[in-house]
Parts: structure tokens; C-alpha cells; sequence
């Protein structure tokens, strides 16, 4: 393994203090509870909006507190997802009398966390609503599993609720952006290599050189499987297609294009991998209105790339506008 | 028939403990092949803590004991783990009321309520390629053996040992299953050709208590 | 390899027509000289500020034109000055009465190109001057080389003679406050990982598992030493000790502070890299003022990264303050 | 004495960049032992122009020629490489005037004027670890063998030999030396042990020159 890292224990909690460090106007950093928050919560106003999930997705969702997206962050160990007592705690600190909403990517130990500290703080009087994020079309939906995984496309529900809040939406208009918003969101992401969790030291999967895996999970799950490596145009096809046929785009449609590196994969390879997105799109008679390259939600250290799609309408346009001042660049 | 007395509970606890402490990097490992490889870490963060502190917790009762350690698991540990740990401990302290001498037969008891808090927490059952398919037959033989009645073998360490050899060819057999629950599900049928991480560790944990058991004499 | 490519020689244009796709209003992609610029140039009322290097350190340099810093970009070949004429054709397209400011990072062919512009430029009536930065700590000056080289501290110059530039300074003011800021910054970079051209197809350098290259250079070349790869803090504090006793900076500085990611390096790490840097200026009364961490100046895939110091004045921090609309984040 | 003719140096020209394009990942793999392998990259940027375009070039005097490829090496090399080569071509058609006719001392005048003109751009001389130390050590070679007169051997493809194995002796010897100028120059010490890029291109292009006027007959 060839990290910045001390002790793997100590990877999570310093790499907030450095971000802590680096906001020290309009971050605040709670060590007992690996809790980012503005330093200006709760505000009473306001709905609180929380983001939680398992670290290691860096910009995502540390990354994303501040005014205009999230009130609080509480992120987990690597790819784990945080205790209930972590969110319980987190809830209480930005406890608002408008309310909180809880925004979880949908994983069976997020769900439990998230829906066992919304109990807890239910039972001591605070209004909380959870909103799960599902957009990655790579998993089919089945009886059997806990559906749809949230990805990258997370991004988009907390920059579209974090407007509404900001604007003094109550928390049932909150609730419903956002489930708008991830209802026409849809992303498809793949692999180059593995990523390396520091306290395990050595990749997660094996990926030969030249193999990648389609549809990989942001915790390096598996995909829809491995195929060869090809040239980049042919696998960003796979990548559109997957996503338009989910929803389905079709001509006509105006989008937001996002193209999300995992974590290893340079500039310089994304904004290629944009154009050739963009050209498909054109090539279908879709709409590029708004575009985002760059690292939104991240796999450790993974080479690899996703591709999310937003339906916009003026009302979603709007929010997403709408200006935030938060750690990672948004627009 | 041998009885399970309170100092049995602290030292079974305790192996669990420290099987979770010693096996980090071995259950992370198991963790990787279809799942994210964080299972050992999320159990070593809460077990470390459950041997940090062990001389302060309550021990005015085996349920109180084991409420403490319930709490302290949800207090740290993440992903699934956490809640399903979590809840079974809790499950578990609430099926031993206000006993204080224990039976093979509350140890049953425990280990049915266990493997019922992770049933109703995890929306999951039998066959699910999960710890509950380490868990529920290890249960199974446990009580078949004290049902079969007083065979010389049925000493404490004679139990723990026939559990032990249930729970992992139990666990063994989850190579053959296609998960249906958890983060392995997402694979479908690439999950199949390796066992479940979490019913690996019950059997491995279940192994350490047998060995230790037998030791203790 | 492992990249989105499709035939590497096509990676170039190909990266800048996605860029330019991602930013319609604002840049334009004129692919005869891979020229990326304003698409409001050049301004009558301005210096039109000009900067050039190879291509693979993205977002530098390309993903810096906009408004408040850069007019253009005129990036070469993978690792490669650009061909004079390319940088003759741009100062054409972008030549304003109030003349062109070239930026150029201190490498020999860069030198080259840049100066037989700048004549050619000059012999068609055009006011040019051409500012030559180097911040690189890693190789010292000597008789025979070329001189430090030009890395990550390129941003500071380009954000500040920008910023100036936009507010009517003229050519020779401009040229002041870019070699001013030059003169107070200092980098220090290294490498866990080597990068992979494109068009090599395999790792520029081999370095075992368990090595890192201390001072590597942006183009992968190799640095002060190999050494034992070791923990963060012990590496972290090699690179604030290089660059602090470099110019020196001394208790009572107040300073920028920027970790620059090479390409490979997730945020996570970056972070945490800022705490442990943040903490050791601290430790020398050394007070960060403003932080910077993210990519900036990358060296394609490579894991790595670089820490860059700025002694800030009034004039300094008031020109790194002011607005810039770039496709990359700047504050 | 033989006579180098104009369609002998359209011969050499077109044979170097038949070698800059036949060689590309092997100058790149040179450059990036202690440089940033993009030389042999950018070399065949503009050499392979050369080759496309070449019936579209004035061919009024070999000067025009030359000139000719000057531009096209300037307008598309970049790097190092485009600069030096550029002004070695430019400073090549300069040294022949309006000579149509060419002889052997034209050609050892002309590298000459090449390499005056990478001196003067690259502000580097003889022992820097450049193509400078493969290209004057061949043109010494050179002209010693054509004023040591009528040797039999002293036939254009006798010359051509005479001056690739100079140039390959000379460039294998740059292992040894100390980068004083380039991108090399960076590492100091470390760039011992390791042949010059440029230096070794001359010599396959010299050695191609060579194999192929002994074909030409
Ligand atoms: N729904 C479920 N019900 C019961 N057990 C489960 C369930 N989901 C996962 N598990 C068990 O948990 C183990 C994984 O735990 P952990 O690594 O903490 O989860 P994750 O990282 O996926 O959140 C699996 O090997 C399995 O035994
Ligand atoms: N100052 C110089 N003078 C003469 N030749 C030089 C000089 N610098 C570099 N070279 C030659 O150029 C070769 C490298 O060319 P190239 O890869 O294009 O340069 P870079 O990538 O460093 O800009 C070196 O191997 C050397 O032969
Ligand atoms: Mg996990
Ligand atoms: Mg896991
Ligand atoms: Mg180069
Ligand atoms: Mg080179």
C-alpha cells in the first residue's frame, strides 16, 4: 500500500481535522462523533439537513457542509457506515425546531443506522424525515436485495435540498425536492482498478491490466461484471447507455451531465470522457444545460469514472443554480 | 447436565472479544471478496473497546452485563454490522430477565434470541448466504445435544466443541449459497464459490470457545 | 496502462474539446494550436494574460482560463513545451493594445518556445513580456542547468496576475506583481506512484513498493532521492522543512498554504496531508491564512503530492481574494 | 570524392524521418530513464508530417528544402526536441546558400551549421550529455575521412558507415557523462549510467543512413 497515512486507525479522524483546519470560519469538527458541521448550526429557520455514509467517497459528504448544501456531515470508518450513535449525536447537534432531513445512500447498514437514530430522536421530540438515495442503474432492483444502490448521484438531491433549506422550505417541501430529484437521477459507474482501503493495505478486488469492472460499486463492489479494457469511447457508450435507457432519457430532454472521477483517475482523462459523453448524448438528441467534472463522490484511491444524468425542469434548474460556499467547488 | 454459569458468560464474551480483536484482518479479508473488506474492521473498533473497559461494566446481573456490552458495540461500530451485533447482544441480555445462574438451556435460549433480533433487523431468514446460517444450525445441534440427554460427552466444553464443529461446516456450506442480503447480494450469482464472511467469523469465534473451553478444563 | 483513451495521440485535443463542450459560453477550443481561451477575447482594455506548458498537469493550465485569470492556454504534447508556432498563433488571437503577459514554468524547451514567440510576436508590433516561474525546491540552482523548475506555485502567479490584470493594471505592473508573488513562493513534491503517458503506455519510472521519490518533478522526472516509503507525518514534515528553509519562511509569516494533489491522490489523503502540514507551520509560529487543497498542478495519473508556501502582504492576499470564473475551483 | 546530389540528401532526409517515426516508443522509452518520455512522441509529431506532405515541398534548392523541413519540425515538434531540431534544419538550409550541386564537405558543413545552431539555442556545448556529443564527434569523423583522400573506401555509402559508426561510439560513451543541460541535468549523479536520447537517435538515424546507401548500391 502507497498511502499518505499514519495509523489506518487514525485515517478517518485526521483527515477531518486537515479539513476542519483548512475551514476554520465555517466548519466545525466534533472528534467524539467523526462530526462536520457549519459552525453556525443549527440554524432555527432553517430545516437541518444531515448527510451520512461510510468515508472514503471524499468530496462526499464532509466535503459538502456549508451554507446552501449540508447543515452536518457524519461520515463512518472506511466504506462503514457510521454507528447509530454517531447520527443519533449528529441529529441533536443540528437539531432544528423546522425540522431535520436525513439523506442516506441506500445500503442495508446505512438504512438500519439512519432509521434506528430517526427513532431515537423521534422519541426525544425533533421531526426528522429520511430520504434514501437509489440512482445507480447498475444494480437491478429485486425482491430479494435492499434495491438500488446511491452513488454519485447523491450530489444533485443534497445541492437541490440544500437550496430549498436555505430559502426557508419546511421540511415536507424539502422532503419532496428531493425525492423528486433523485426520482430523475440516474448513474452508471466502472472500475479501472481496485482501491486500496488503508487499514487493509492491499486492493480490494483483483483487477488484471487489462480487465475493468462495469457497473463497480462506490465500496468496490463488484458490477455488472468484467470485461476487457477498450477504448474510451466504447465504454463510455456502455456508461450513457445504461443511463438513458434506465429512466429513459429521450430526445428532447434537457440534463445535467455529470462525469465523476473515483478517485484516481485525472482531469485530463475525465473532461475526455466528457466529451465523448456529451457527443452521445447529442448524438440522441439530449440536452447538455449543466455540466460537472470532476471528483463529486470517490472510491478511495480507484481509477475509474461514473456517469450521472439529472432530468432537469425549471423548478430543479433553479436549485441547482443556486450558489452554496462549501469546501469542494460546486458549479 | 452442565449448567452455564455467569463466569462462562464473561468468558465466552470475552473470546468473542478477542477472536473479533485477533481476527481483524482476516475478516476483512473474507469481507472483500464480494462485499467492501470493512466487516474486521467494524467488529475490532467495538470488541477493542468491550476488552478496554472490561472491568467497569455492570455485572449486577448476566442481563445487565450483556445490555452493556450491547451498547457499547451500537456505541462504535458501523456498517451492518453494527446494528446486527448491536441488536443480537441486545435481543440476547433481554431473553436471560433477571436470571443469574444459567442453563445449556438459556444458552439456547440467548442464541435463539440473537439470531431472531438479526432476523427481524436485517429483514433476512435462513438461506440467505449470512452469519444467521452459522448461526441458527450451530443452534440447532447445540440443543439436539442437550435434547439427546446425558451423554459423557455432554460436559460445558463437550457442547462447546459439538457447536463449534456445527457452526463451521455450517459456514463452509455458505459457499455453495447465492446471497440474497447485504452487500454481496448486489453480485447475484458472482457471489457464490465463497463463503459469508459473517458466518466464517461466528464459526471461527465458535472454535476459539471450544479450544479454550477445553483448556480451561 | 489503464486510462480512458481512445489512440493516445488524439488524448489532447480530446481532453479540450471536453472542456470546451463543459463550458460553452465561456471558452473556446481552437484545435489547429490545442489553444483554449476566452471566448471574450481579447479584451482592448486589458493585458491578455498567456500561459503554456505541456499537457497532463490538468487543471494547470488549460482549466484555468476564464475571467479574473487566465485569456488563454496554449498546452503542448503530453509533457511537452508546446511548439513555438503554437504559442506565435496564440498571442496572435489573444493580443490586446495593452499588451500580452507569457507565463511560463522554467524548463528549457518551454524557455525555448516561449522566447522565439515572444520575438516573433514582438517583430508583428505586439508588447510582450514573458515571466518565468520557478518555485521548485527540489533542484537547486546551479551553473549549469537551466534553474529551479516551474510546479504547482504557478497557480499563485497566474491568480494573482490575473486578478490585476482584470482591475486595468498595465503590462509592466503586471509583470511586477507576477514576479513579486514568483519570488515568494516555494513548492516540494513527491511521488508514492510513477505516471503512465498516455502514448508510453507503461510507468515512467519503476519504484518498488516501498519506495517514494522525495522532490520528484511534474513531468515524472526523478527527484533529490529515492527513499523508504514512511508515515505520513514523517514525509509530510521532510516537504514543510524543504520549502520552509527554502526561502526561509519564519515565525510571524502569514501564509498561504496549498496541498497540491498529483493526479492519483484521493481528497482524503490531501486532507489529511493539510492537517499534518497546517500543524507543523503552526509549530514554527507560521500562521495559514488562506488554505488551498485539492488538484491544481498534476502529473497525470501519479499518486503524490506537493506542498506549496506563499508569504502573503496585503497586496498579495487582496489579488488571491478577488473573484476568478474558471472551470477549476480557486478558493 | 563522391558527390552528395540533391536527391542524396532528400535520400538522408527522408531517411531520418522514416527513423524518427520507425523508432518513436523506443526515443520515448530512452527519454524516460532521467527525462519525460515524450521525445520519441514528439519527434514523430513532425516527422511524420514530413513524410505526409513530402511531394508538396518546394524542392527549387536544396536550401528550400531544408528550409521547408525547418518549418514543418518548428510548427509541429514540441518540447526541447522541437526548438533545437527546428533551428538545426533551418541553420543546415542556411549553410548551403544556392548550391544545387552538393559535395561531401557540403555535408560536413552542413552539420556544422546544425549543430552551431543547438549550441546557440540550447546554450550547451560538446560534453553537456546532449545529440550534440553524438552529432560533432560524427562530423569529426567525417571530415577526417574525407581529407585523408582517395581511400577506396571513400565512396558516399563508405562515408555514410564511417560516420554512423562514430556517431554509435560516441553515443554509447554519452552512458558515462554527467547531464549538464536538459531535462536530466535535474537528477546530477543519477543521470550517470544511462545514454543521452538524443545522442542514441542520431546514431540510429547515422546507422539507417548507413545500412540503406550500402543497399542503394
Ligand atoms: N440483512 C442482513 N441480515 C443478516 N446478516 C447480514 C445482512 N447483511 C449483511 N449481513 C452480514 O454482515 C456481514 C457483512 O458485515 P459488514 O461488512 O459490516 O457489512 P457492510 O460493509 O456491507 O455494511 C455479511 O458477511 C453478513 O454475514
Ligand atoms: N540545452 C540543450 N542543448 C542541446 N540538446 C539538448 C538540450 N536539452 C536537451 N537536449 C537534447 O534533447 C533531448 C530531449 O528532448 P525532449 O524530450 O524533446 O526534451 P524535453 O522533454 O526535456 O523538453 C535530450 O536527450 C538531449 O539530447
Ligand atoms: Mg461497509
Ligand atoms: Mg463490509
Ligand atoms: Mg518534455
Ligand atoms: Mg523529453
Amino acid at each position: 500500500m502507497k498511502k499518505f497515512v499514519n495509523d489506518p486507525k487514525d485515517f478517518v479522524p485526521e483527515m477531518l481535522e486537515g479539513l476542519a483546519l483548512a475551514n476554520p470560519d465555517t466548519l466545525r469538527y466534533v472528534p467524539e462523533y467523526n462530526l462536520i458541521m457549519r459552525a453556525d448550526a443549527p440554524m432555527t429557520d432553517k430545516v437541518s439537513i444531515v448527510q451520512g455514509s461510510g468515508s472514503g467517497h471524499e468530496p462526499a459528504h464532509v466535503m459538502s457542509v456549508g451554507k446552501g448544501m449540508l447543515d452536518a456531515a457524519c461520515p463512518g470508518d472506511i466504506f462503514a457506515a457510521p454507528p447509530t450513535d454517531y447520527v443519533y449525536e449528529t441529529v441533536k447537534m443540528v437539531a432544528s425546531p423546522k425540522g431535520v432531513l436525513l439523506l442516506v445512500n441506500n445500503y442495508t447498514g446505512d438504512r438500519m443506522a439512519f432509521e434506528m437514530a430517526q427513532e431515537l430522536s423521534e422519541a426525544d421530540g425533533v421531526t426528522v424525515r429520511t430520504l434514501f438515495i437509489d440512482d445507480d442503474v447498475s444494480v437491478q432492483d429485486s425482491t430479494y436485495t435492499v434495491g438500488r444502490r446511491g452513488v454519485a448521484g447523491n450530489f444533485f438531491v443534497m445541492k437541490a435540498v440544500g437550496a430549498a433549506a436555505e430559502r426557508g422550505a419546511d421540511l415536507d417541501e424539502v422532503y419532496r425536492i428531493g425525492e423528486k430529484v433523485n426520482s430523475v437521477t440516474r448513474t452508471m459507474g466502472m472500475a479501472l482498478t481496485a482501491c486500496t482501503p488503508p487499514a487493509k493495505g492491499s486492493p480490494l478486488f483483483d483487477l488484471p491490466d487489462d480487465e475493468i469492472e462495469m457497473g463497480v460499486g462506490i465500496h468496490g463492489e463488484p458490477g455488472r461484471r468484467r470485461e476487457k479494457l477498450r477504448p474510451a469511447k466504447e465504454m463510455v457508450h456502455e456508461l450513457v447507455n445504461a443511463v438513458v435507457e434506465d429512466l429513459p432519457f429521450t430526445s428532447g430532454d434537457g440534463v445535467a451531465l455529470m462525469v465523476n472521477g473515483l478517485g484516481g483517475t485525472p482531469l485530463s482523462e475525465l473532461y475526455l470522457v466528457y466529451g465523448l459523453a456529451h457527443k452521445e448524448l447529442a448524438g440522441r438528441g439530449i440536452e447538455v444545460r449543466r455540466s460537472y467534472v470532476g471528483e463529486y463522490c470517490t472510491s478511495l484511491d480507484m481509477a475509474g469514472a461514473s456517469i450521472t444524468l439529472v432530468k432537469l425542469d425549471d423548478e430543479i434548474t433553479d436549485l441547482l443554480e443556486a450558489p452554496a460556499e462549501i469546501p469542494a467547488r460546486v458549479f | 447436565m452442565s449448567s452455564t454459569t455467569a463466569s462462562d458468560l464473561e468468558f465466552v464474551v470475552r473470546t468473542i472479544a478477542q477472536t473479533a480483536v485477533d481476527n481483524e484482518r482476516e475478516f476483512s479479508e473474507l469481507d472483500a471478496v464480494v462485499g467492501d473488506g470493512d466487516f474486521g474492521f467494524s467488529l475490532a473498533r467495538g470488541f477493542e473497546i468491550v476488552i478496554a473497559d472490561w472491568d467497569s461494566f455492570d455485572r449486577s446481573s448476566p442481563s445487565t452485563f450483556l445490555k452493556k456490552i450491547a451498547l457499547v458495540i451500537s456505541k462504535r461500530v458501523g456498517g451492518t454490522s453494527g446494528p446486527l451485533w448491536g441488536t443480537a447482544f441486545l435481543r440476547a441480555a433481554g431473553a436471560l430477565g433477571d436470571k443469574t445462574e444459567l442453563t445449556a438451556e438459556d444458552a439456547v435460549a440467548v442464541l435463539r434470541a440473537a439470531a431472531e433480533g438479526i432476523k427481524a433487523r436485517g429483514r433476512s431468514d435462513l438461506g440467505d448466504k449470512t452469519l444467521l446460517d452459522a448461526l441458527i444450525p450451530m443452534t440447532d445441534a447445540l440443543e439436539k445435544e442437550i435434547h439427546a440427554g446425558d451423554d459423557p460427552a455432554n460436559t460445558s466444553a463437550g457442547l462447546a466443541r459439538i457447536a463449534a464443529t456445527a457452526a463451521r461446516t455450517a459456514a463452509d456450506a455458505t459457499s455453495t449459497m447465492q446471497a440474497m442480503r447485504g452487500r454481496p447480494s448486489y453480485t447475484g450469482e458472482r457471489s457464490i464459490g465463497s463463503p459469508d464472511a459473517g458466518a466464517v467469523a461466528i464459526a471461527v469465534m465458535a472454535e476459539r470457545i471450544a479450544d479454550e473451553w477445553a483448556a480451561r478444563g
